[in-house]
């Protein structure tokens, strides 16, 4: 089951906090900047990263059902997947599984492959 | 020899389906399924409940009248999932039942 | 591909009443004149059937929502389905279109089928 | 058109099944079971959990890549049996999940 997890801890939107500890997630402290969660859980954030390189925190806290191969393990919160269609593809995600690692993010993702796919019919 | 029920690996991948367009994370997960035979007599980790040993012996005896009991999950556990909602927050949900645990005969 | 109706993309959680849908193929053993009831929502579908277009409707629970009333991308068979919410029988009113016939698949220049 | 997922009569005799030498009664009764398809989408009655959505999702996408769910009893009821057990004393005994109440699919 593993121990509890300090994770840091940012709602933009209030989600609520009475709705997060019924569902078990986590106790939020006072300062409203880090969390509790249960045990067995691992850390999240989310950030919005858009050129020429400005970087707005999002979303950070408990991370409590992973699913087998989902990474979360390391100590730092890498990014490793392409940000994924929405919002202009700025939402950089990470996971980590150790207490406070999702202060911050680094990034490490391939670079996407340009298509070399050919249209049939050239444009006329 | 056909294989008992049992877990196998069922690759989810939320990209390919599309969902990318509102799902944050994961993009793809480890979702198990089950497949494989429920012959008599079914094994004590499949935990038949009465009804499908009762079904497993009528099967045996006649195979027209009623079809073997069927391979499917039992236990089955939740995955976090970080997502756009409709009014476009970002929110983190815990969806329950999406990984397969453990497999058994019904 | 699954649209939802009711005014928003991912399907908002409906609130825990019961909504009365219009069913055919397939309604529930206990249903009577082609109703059936949900916590969830009322769905219509159209899918190709032997080169023939076949509407079929009904309710989807709650649970799995988001994912059944979700487009799908690469359904091998073609169907559109779309499900509402705002109220009893609205899936009398939803009319989905089949989706284009997939183009022929092209990757570097040599056609796919 | 294949029937889709729904309960089925299942007769079950327990003198032909020669266990009218310890079941005093009932020696019949109906056990139904389950039987059709599941196809997408899984209508509110079949109940699916979400796992079972996410696979009938990704049969209809790929069927090779895994099986469609299976149509499983999802709600059993029990039924009373009196019998004579190994002391040769009269038993009367309530078995748990005898009978489908309903079907699903998993």
């Amino acid at each position: 089951q593993g121990e509890e997890r300090e994770c840091a801890f940012t709602d933009q939107q209030q989600q609520g906090e009475v709705k997060r500890v019924a569902e078990g997630e986590g106790r939020v402290s006072p300062e409203n900047t880090t969390i509790r969660c249960a045990k067995g859980s691992h850390c999240f954030g989310l950030w919005e990263k858009s050129p020429p390189g400005e970087v707005r925190l999002v979303k950070q806290g408990c991370w409590s059902h992973l699913a087998e191969h989902n990474g979360c393990r390391e100590d730092r919160c890498v990014v490793t997947h392409l940000p994924p269609l929405i919002q202009n593809g700025t939402y950089h995600f990470c996971c980590c599984g150790s207490d406070m690692c999702n202060v911050n993010f680094t990034e490490d993702f391939p670079t996407p492959s340009p298509t070399t796919a050919q249209p049939i019919y050239p444009a006329t | 020899p056909r294989q008992r029920c049992h877990r196998k690996h069922l690759h989810v991948n939320f990209k390919e389906m599309g969902w990318d367009d509102w799902i944050i994370a994961p993009l793809e997960y480890d979702a198990f399924h089950c497949s494989g035979t429920c012959d008599f007599p079914i094994r004590s980790h499949l935990e038949p409940t009465n009804h499908a040993i009762i079904q497993t012996l009528i099967n045996s005896m006649d195979p027209k009248s009623t079809p073997p009991t069927c391979c499917v999950p039992t236990r089955l556990s939740p995955i976090s999932i970080l997502y756009i909602d409709s009014a476009n927050n970002v929110v983190y949900k815990q969806y329950e039942d999406m990984v397969v645990e453990s497999c058994g005969c019904r | 591909s699954g649209k939802e109706t009711s005014g928003s993309i991912a399907p908002a959680s409906a609130s825990h009443r019961f909504l009365w849908c219009y069913c055919s193929h397939h309604c529930p053993d206990d249903s009577t004149n082609n109703t059936c009831r949900t916590d969830g929502y009322c769905f219509t579908m159209v899918e190709e059937e032997g080169g023939v277009p076949v509407l079929t409707a009904g309710c989807l629970g709650l649970v799995g929502s988001e994912f059944q009333c979700r487009d799908i991308g690469g359904f091998r068979q073609r169907k559109s389905l779309e499900c509402c919410t705002d109220e009893d029988f609205c899936n009398r009113n939803l009319r989905p279109t089949l989706p284009p016939l997939q183009p022929p698949l092209y990757v570097d220049g040599k056609i796919h089928h």
